[in-house]
């Protein structure tokens, strides 16, 4: 209804590969980036930015990082939060042992420690597939949070194996208030998420997406699988890995490897559910969901029910909503919130047509 | 006629395929030239397939040899078969069904890319003209084989006859020396059937692309080959020109035989 | 020595337990093509249930709480609770996915058991409670007094449960017409509707047996543990159990259930004290992983051939 | 809305089209000329690139020998590369003749020997395999050039040449000789033909119309001034290129305002490429127009009930004042209102997904349009108005104005032109734009203008009170009923037409007592229409025959009575009986011409015992007609056609004329 596309042809193969190829979704995309990057950290209360947005955006990298691994290159994980746990453990080690360690630096190194691990937990993607390969990665999960749980040093010696993430600063900036935590998530999110949105649209991606779909005729053309697949395991677990020490850094600010628990990789398996499986928009769809939901649930329940039933009523509902939300999504949307959005803006792009 | 065949660019020496017992392909040696359209047929389940997958690498014969260009070709990976300019199509058709029939296309080109995956991130500079030069290329094909329409739908949503196209284009997209295909007409209407014969004739003609081809319909088998190799029961039963294999006794014997 | 062997047997004990679990995985597996990831939550909710009509049957109805009654009936009702839940789950999960790619039931499954563990907890609470079946967890007293080696009377019967369990459900396959039917399923789906029963009766069978088999695992389960949610996390200890004996192979759980209860626990007492123990929770993964690098079909499974 | 600059072009020294296109490289060469959809994107050429590209065309076809006054054939879509071999051709004081891209050889044959064709430019395969097919036939044919040189590797006439080749071979000759171009362009006079269009010959052969560039630059240069047209007009380019409309408006316009043409990637893609450009300059014949309403409503009739109750309270908004808003008229407030909303809700979102939403002035000719039709494009806010002219005038004798528009005329004279009234109704013109003559066909000439130097139209007309004309017919056609009423079968048949369901109608009563109607149902609305109540059938011929259609077109024709009665002139000329067609009619069986218009007389004759049957009052009638497809087979359909009456309404008493 919004469209006006007559008119907007491409002479260029440039502006034909555009991310936004139509001017009212750069115009729509544009002012979602102002509100998100100026206008909210200008305006939200602190409740919204610590408690919300700053989560909402570190599930969507660590979604991202996911839908990267199962969305595109087809393949299923559910070791995600141990690989955000390598990340926000090495990050701190990092900035723990280096001295003027720059942050940004320690995030970078993080991700790398985290795909790098990530591709030692790949490499029996090269023989195994599907369930096998799921349940591979829950060995990821165990082993890894065993590892940081069982040795100390990681946590420099801390006798809780809790560790407190050290003040962030950048250039002598102190990144202290939920504003400032809040921005620096949302530029580092934001660049990330572009780098993936690049990766998934270009060479890289669709060697990934043809693996997916037909792994034989992909080797037949020519794509080297273990490359692939490593790959996506490294650059998934890079993704997972940062957003870990956002976790930890501009979120949480305490953390145990426990909280990166097999829970964690679930909710973040359902984000990508919910979201989209194979849509950089789902991942921030399926985060935002995830994590509002809980809150709605908790605000929702008592007005609806009185506080007669009790905390457990509330969180027993929140796991059957949870769990039948998944069910609905699979059946009704396979492909989550990013395809209703999709098919509503093919809706407005045809308006008044129904097809 | 005007095309003209080469030197032998595919010899396949004494080849046998086993799966655990069962013998797919027995003793079997032929020869492939350069520019020609070499056709396989034989009835269902004569290892007309596995002959295919045999070139490319996917299937490893227990016995025999391959040589492509005199050379011998030790166990070979069917990546290392695209390296070497052989392409192919499946009877099967083998889309990426999640993909639209641009990038179906676009991974055509895979091998003949550069860029790394940093610079994919990017997608600047040199990225950006890498997939703008090689979408270009892809165009052309698009251009040739006439559809341009769909260049944007999801392959999943089109009718068969024309996933059946998107798939020579993909395979046309690695400029391979030699297209194997598998069945391209399987299946299709005579409308379809003779666009693809169209197709295929054009290809071999314009890029002067050698073609193996396997192909249940005699009509068009006769019509565009320049040598046919008939299989049976994996063995090989004929081989020759088209003329001669029509009237090759032994040929008669297995197809009349065998529709039963 | 002594010690050893009964590391090893009490290993092998508690794999029969684990066993148990895997069996309700091949079940469905093999009859739907489904990863049941909602088996552990399903025998959580199957021990929860039990315990559930323990308390209420007497308390409601005035039964002779402890009576043989109450045990038997809260055994039925239990079991019946199963069979509504599989039937409810054949029509409102699996019916509407019917055809979709196998990931996708798995991940419908993943959600499933967040509603079976809600449910549960919803309707039964969230205590843990003890499960009382009447047998001693005490080692064996002529094994002990004679040669040394501890084996608990509990695990024994378990393991009896376990090869009974296993035998009936042999004769289930092999003697009925629905067993019939189930093997049929497993090969061919098309050549299972010839027989004449309707896939969805097949598939309400299958998750009616493989709710009886969480009970059962439950109850044993639940004696040994308590009652409580950490019950879900035995599922997880049957993935490994799957990967080794193969998704679709009744034996191979069974003898993967043993090779992992054993090595689980020797590893644990052996090699634990190296690296500050509680390796249990990863090892049977890493020893089922290194396994399938090696043969990535799983002991019994069938190697799968890329046909193209 | 885009701004329109003034004609920048001076016009007294730029006289001829080569002229005008080096002016434009000159004072616009980084303005885009040219686009085309290749590729997948649309390929930009600027006036300086297309400058030097006609320059080296001209050079090369100068270079194979090409001479002054030499003409040459130009066949094929409408291709950036075919519009240069137009302007080179020009260059070098050649005449271009601009052929049907479908037309089968035979056609072909006729127009290259009639025009001494020594030279031709096409388009690919299709078009010289159908030359080298008549190749026996053509003595005169020197040399072809071809566009896509797909498929023709192995062709080895020597006497064909790629365009690259020969472009390449201009290049160079251009760079040696770079003022043989400029030399050959001063050469050129106001008064050459600038090009040659063959009539499309209703009746006899088509003949050649010689248009000077004079003319044609007369033409256009009134038509951009009239409708202020500047160079950032977008307009596509996908009518026939040997169709006066778009050379007038894809070639003369175009140089004369420097505005850019799109050209389509294929016929196929018309619509989606039609889509993405965007035009703010359009011309479309009324059947696409009348297709585009039909695709509307039928798009609308699978909308959710409320999507369609808001599109139909809309409508019904734009109905009433759309028309009056679009021409500056009065409107009250509450429906300027409703009418923004509606323009933000349906008319917008309409226009855009139909590719219309910056049409700042669009154009139909060619048959009469629906006022229906014409009054729903205005509504929704397109500045959708009518011209009249012919291959004749340039297409260029009136022209309705922006806000002073009547839906059944077709507005006033254009500037510079002069038209009057013959006694017997018949449409005289004259002015700058008037063909100079026949080619090779003098008696043709004398006969088409008369000694006062007016061009006889042949269509008959009527002047209203305001100066607006109204056209009724040929004005041969127009006849008498044996009562002494006025006969004019294009008049019904076009207000047949207007009806969604009729597709082609033919009326017959020139002599007769009364008049009689062949119908054409249209197969997508009818088919639609028939599926909405669960008609099942199997084809056209199952269709047509059905008594439930018969009803529908009878109300049709009855409604068509209504409105005849009521007209002064008309009220004798009512249809009394009528009969759906078994067969569609079809240029490639002679029925109708190629630009679609029904061979009245052909047809009458083809059908003689079927108009027989009709006078003679059965009530069906048996026939079988040959078929022909395509690829060149043919088929016999046969049916037994059924013939009914329709209601007649006593005609209004005479008003005085």
């Amino acid at each position: 209804m919004l469209y006006r596309e007559a008119g907007q042809f491409k002479s260029s193969y440039a502006e034909d590969g555009r991310i936004f190829p139509i001017r009212q979704d750069r115009v729509g995309f544009t002012l979602l980036m102002l509100v998100f990057g100026v206008a909210v950290p200008l305006l939200a209360n602190e409740y919204w930015l610590k408690a919300i947005l700053t989560p909402v955006l570190i599930f969507s990298l660590a979604a991202i990082g996911l839908n990267i691994l199962t969305g595109y290159a087809g393949q299923l994980s559910l070791g995600s939060a141990a690989f955000m746990a390598v990340g926000a453990f090495a990050a701190y080690n990092f900035i723990l042992r280096v001295d003027g360690m720059p942050f940004l630096l320690a995030l970078a190194l993080a991700g790398l420690a985290a795909a790098l691990v990530g591709v030692l937990f790949g490499l029996p993607s090269l023989r195994i597939k599907g369930f096998y390969l799921a349940v591979a990665t829950l060995a990821a999960q165990f082993f890894i949070v065993w590892v940081l749980v069982k040795f100390p040093w990681f946590s420099n010696h801390s006798s809780s194996g809790v560790v407190t993430a050290q003040e962030v600063s950048i250039l002598g900036y102190a990144f202290v208030s939920p504003e400032a935590k809040y921005v620096l998530t949302f530029l580092v999110v934001a660049v990330l998420a572009l780098a993936a949105k690049n990766l998934v649209r270009s060479a890289t991606g669709r060697a990934w997406m043809a693996v997916r779909d037909m792994d034989v005729a992909a080797q037949v053309i020519g794509f080297r699988l273990m490359r692939t697949k490593l790959l996506a395991f490294a650059v998934s677990s890079f993704y997972c890995g940062v957003a870990g020490a956002l976790y930890a850094y501009t979120y949480i600010g305490t953390v145990e490897p426990e909280g990166f628990n097999l829970d964690l990789s679930f909710k973040i398996l359902f984000m990508i559910i919910i979201g989209g499986v194979g849509s950089i928009l789902g991942a921030f769809l399926g985060a935002a969901f995830i994590v509002l939901l809980p809150i709605l649930l908790d605000n929702l329940v008592p007005a609806l029910f009185g506080d007669a039933l009790g905390a457990g009523f509330a969180s027993n509902l929140q796991l059957i909503i949870f769990g039948g939300l998944i069910i609905f999504f699979l059946i009704v949307e396979p492909h989550g919130l990013a395809r209703l959005w999709q098919i509503a803006k093919e809706k407005l792009r045809l308006w008044p047509f129904p097809h | 006629m005007a095309r003209q065949s080469g030197d032998v660019i595919v010899d396949l020496r004494n080849i046998s395929l086993r799966f655990g017992g069962v013998k797919a392909l027995t003793d079997i040696s032929f020869d492939v030239r350069e520019h020609e359209i070499r056709s396989i047929i034989g009835p269902n389940g004569a290892g007309k397939s596995s002959m295919l997958n045999v070139i490319n690498g996917v299937y490893h014969p227990q016995e025999g040899q391959i040589h492509f260009r005199g050379q011998l070709r030790r166990r070979m990976e069917p990546h290392h078969a695209a390296e070497q300019g052989i392409a192919r199509t499946f009877q099967n058709i083998a889309l990426f069904r999640g993909m639209t029939v641009l990038d179906n296309i676009m991974t055509g080109r895979a091998l003949k890319m550069r860029c790394n995956f940093l610079q994919h991130a990017l997608y600047w500079g040199a990225a950006q003209r890498e997939e703008v030069a090689h979408r270009l290329k892809v165009e052309e094909i698009i251009e040739f084989l006439e559809i341009q329409s769909i260049r944007k739908t999801p392959v999943g949503r089109l009718p068969y006859g024309l996933q059946k196209r998107v798939e020579l284009a993909r395979a046309l997209a690695a400029e391979p020396h030699i297209l194997l295909l598998d069945e391209p007409m399987a299946g299709m209407n005579v409308e379809e059937k003779q666009d693809m014969c169209r197709f295929i004739l054009d290809v071999n003609d314009h890029y002067g692309t050698t073609i193996v081809l396997i192909e249940h319909d005699m009509g068009v088998v006769m019509d565009i080959s320049d040598r046919v190799v008939v299989l049976d029961y994996g063995r090989k039963i004929g081989d020759g020109l088209p003329d001669e294999v029509k009237n090759d006794p032994d040929v008669i014997r297995a197809y009349l035989g065998g529709a039963h | 020595m002594q010690f050893f062997i009964e590391v090893l047997i009490g290993g092998l004990l508690s794999g029969v337990m684990y066993a148990l679990v895997a069996l309700g995985f091949v079940l469905i597996y093999k009859a739907s093509g489904v990863f049941n990831f909602a088996q552990g939550a399903m025998v959580f909710f199957a021990a929860l249930s039990f315990v559930g009509f323990q308390e209420v049957l007497p308390a409601r109805f005035g039964m002779e709480a402890g009576s043989a009654a109450v045990f038997w009936l809260s055994f039925l009702l239990a079991f019946a609770t199963m069979v509504v839940l599989g039937i409810a789950t054949e029509r409102i999960v699996l019916r509407p996915l019917v055809n979709q790619p196998p990931i996708t039931l798995f991940m419908a499954t993943i959600g499933l058991t967040y509603v079976v563990e809600g449910l549960a907890q919803m309707t039964w609470g969230a205590n843990v409670r003890g499960l009382e079946l009447g047998i001693m967890d005490e080692p064996i007293g002529w094994l002990m007094d004679d040669y040394g080696i501890g084996v608990s009377k509990f695990d024994l019967f378990a393991a009896g449960v376990a090869a009974s369990l296993v035998a009936l459900l042999a004769a289930l396959f092999q003697y009925t017409k629905v067993g019939r039917a189930l093997r049929a399923v497993a090969d061919d789906h098309q050549a299972a509707l010839s027989i004449g029963i309707p896939l969805q009766t097949i598939w309400r069978v299958v998750w009616a047996v493989a709710g009886f088999v969480a009970l059962v695992a439950g109850m044993i389960w639940g004696a040994r543990n308590g009652v409580q949610f950490a019950l879900t996390f035995t599922a997880l200890k049957a993935l490994p159990v799957l990967i080794l004996g193969g998704f679709t192979s009744v034996p191979g759980a069974i003898v993967g259930g043993l090779i992992i209860g054993a090595s689980e626990k020797l590893a644990e007492v052996y090699v634990g004290p190296l690296v500050g123990g509680g390796i249990e929770g990863w090892f049977p993964y890493m020893l089922a992983l290194a396994f399938l690098l090696v043969r990535p079909e799983g002991l019994f499974g069938e190697r799968h051939i890329d046909r193209v | 809305m885009a701004t329109t600059r003034a004609v920048a072009v001076d016009v007294a020294s730029l006289d001829t089209f080569p002229r005008l296109l080096m002016e434009h490289a000159r004072q616009r060469p980084q303005r885009p000329a040219m686009r085309e959809k290749e590729y997948g994107i649309w390929q930009t050429y600027t006036w300086a690139d297309v400058a030097a590209r006609v320059r080296a065309l001209a050079s090369g076809l100068a270079e194979l020998g090409f001479k002054r006054g030499d003409r040459l054939a130009v066949v094929g879509d409408n291709r950036p590369r075919l519009y240069w071999s137009v302007a080179a051709c020009q260059c070098l004081g050649g005449i271009p003749v601009m052929m049907y891209q479908d037309a089968v050889a035979q056609e072909m044959a006729y127009v290259m020997l009639d025009a001494d064709i020594r030279f031709a430019s096409v388009e690919d395969q299709e078009q010289v395999d159908k030359l080298l097919e008549i190749e026996a036939d053509l003595p005169n044919l020197e040399r072809v050039i071809y566009d896509d040189p797909r498929g023709l590797r192995h062709y080895s006439q020597p006497f064909l040449h790629g365009m690259d080749e020969v472009l390449e071979m201009g290049r160079i000759h251009d760079e040696y000789h770079p003022d043989f171009l400029d030399k050959e362009l001063d050469k050129g006079s106001p008064e050459d033909i600038a090009v040659m269009l063959y009539t499309s010959g209703t009746t006899g052969q088509p003949k050649g119309v010689c248009q000077s560039h004079a003319a044609f630059i007369a033409a256009a240069q009134g038509g951009c001034a009239f409708d202020s047209l500047g160079e950032t007009e977008d307009i596509l380019s996908y009518l026939p290129m040997a169709w006066v409309g778009d050379h007038l408006f894809s070639y003369a316009q175009a140089l004369v305002a420097g505005f850019t043409i799109n050209c389509p990637e294929s016929a196929e893609t018309v619509m989606n490429d039609l889509r993405e450009i965007g035009p703010t300059y359009y011309f479309a014949p009324p059947r696409v127009f009348e297709n585009l309403l039909t695709q509307v409503m039928i798009r609308m009739e699978d909308a959710s009930r409320p999507k369609r109750a808001l599109f139909g309270y809309f409508m019904d908004v734009a109905r009433r004042c759309g028309a009056d808003i679009l021409d500056g008229k009065p409107v009250s407030a509450t429906d300027r209102l409703r009418y923004a909303l509606g323009k933000l809700l349906i008319y917008g979102p309409l226009k855009n997904v139909l590719g219309l939403s910056r049409i700042r002035v669009a154009y139909t000719a060619g048959a009469a349009i629906g006022p229906d039709l014409f009054r729903f494009y205005r509504s929704i806010g397109i500045n959708l108005k009518q011209l009249y002219g012919q291959t004749e005038t340039c297409a260029y004798v009136c022209l309705q104005p922006d806000g002073n528009i009547k839906f059944d005329s077709v507005g006033t004279p254009a500037p510079q032109v002069e038209v009057k009234l013959a006694d017997n109704g018949e449409i005289l013109v004259r002015g700058p734009m008037l063909l100079k003559a026949y080619y090779k066909r003098p008696e043709a000439t004398a006969e088409a203008i008369n000694a006062e130097g007016y061009f006889m139209t042949g269509d008959a007309g009527v002047f209203d009170s305001d100066g607006h004309l109204k056209i009724i017919d040929r004005a041969k056609d127009v006849g008498r009923l044996n009562g002494g009423g006025m006969f004019a079968p294009n008049y019904i048949e076009n207000k047949l037409k207007f009806f969604p369901y009729v597709k082609e109608a033919v009326c017959f009563g020139n002599g007769r007592e009364h008049v009689t109607a062949f119908i054409n149902i249209d197969l997508e609305a009818v088919g639609n229409w028939a599926e909405r109540r669960g008609l099942a059938y199997a084809g056209y011929t199952d269709l047509a025959g059905q008594a439930a259609v018969y009803e529908l077109v009878k109300d049709c024709v009855e409604q068509v009575n209504v409105d005849l009665a009521g007209d002064a002139a008309m009220g004798d000329a009512q249809v009394r009986r009528f009969l759906i067609l078994h067969k569609e009619l079809d240029a490639d069986d002679g029925e109708l011409t190629r630009t679609r218009k029904v061979r009245r007389n052909f047809i009458a004759e083809k059908y003689a015992v079927l108009v027989d049957a009709l006078y003679a009052g059965k009530t069906s009638q048996y026939i079988e007609t040959q078929v022909s497809y395509e690829d060149g087979r043919s088929n016999m359909v046969a049916a037994e056609l059924r013939i009914e009456d329709a209601q007649t309404f006593p005609p209004q008493a005479r008003k005085a004329a």
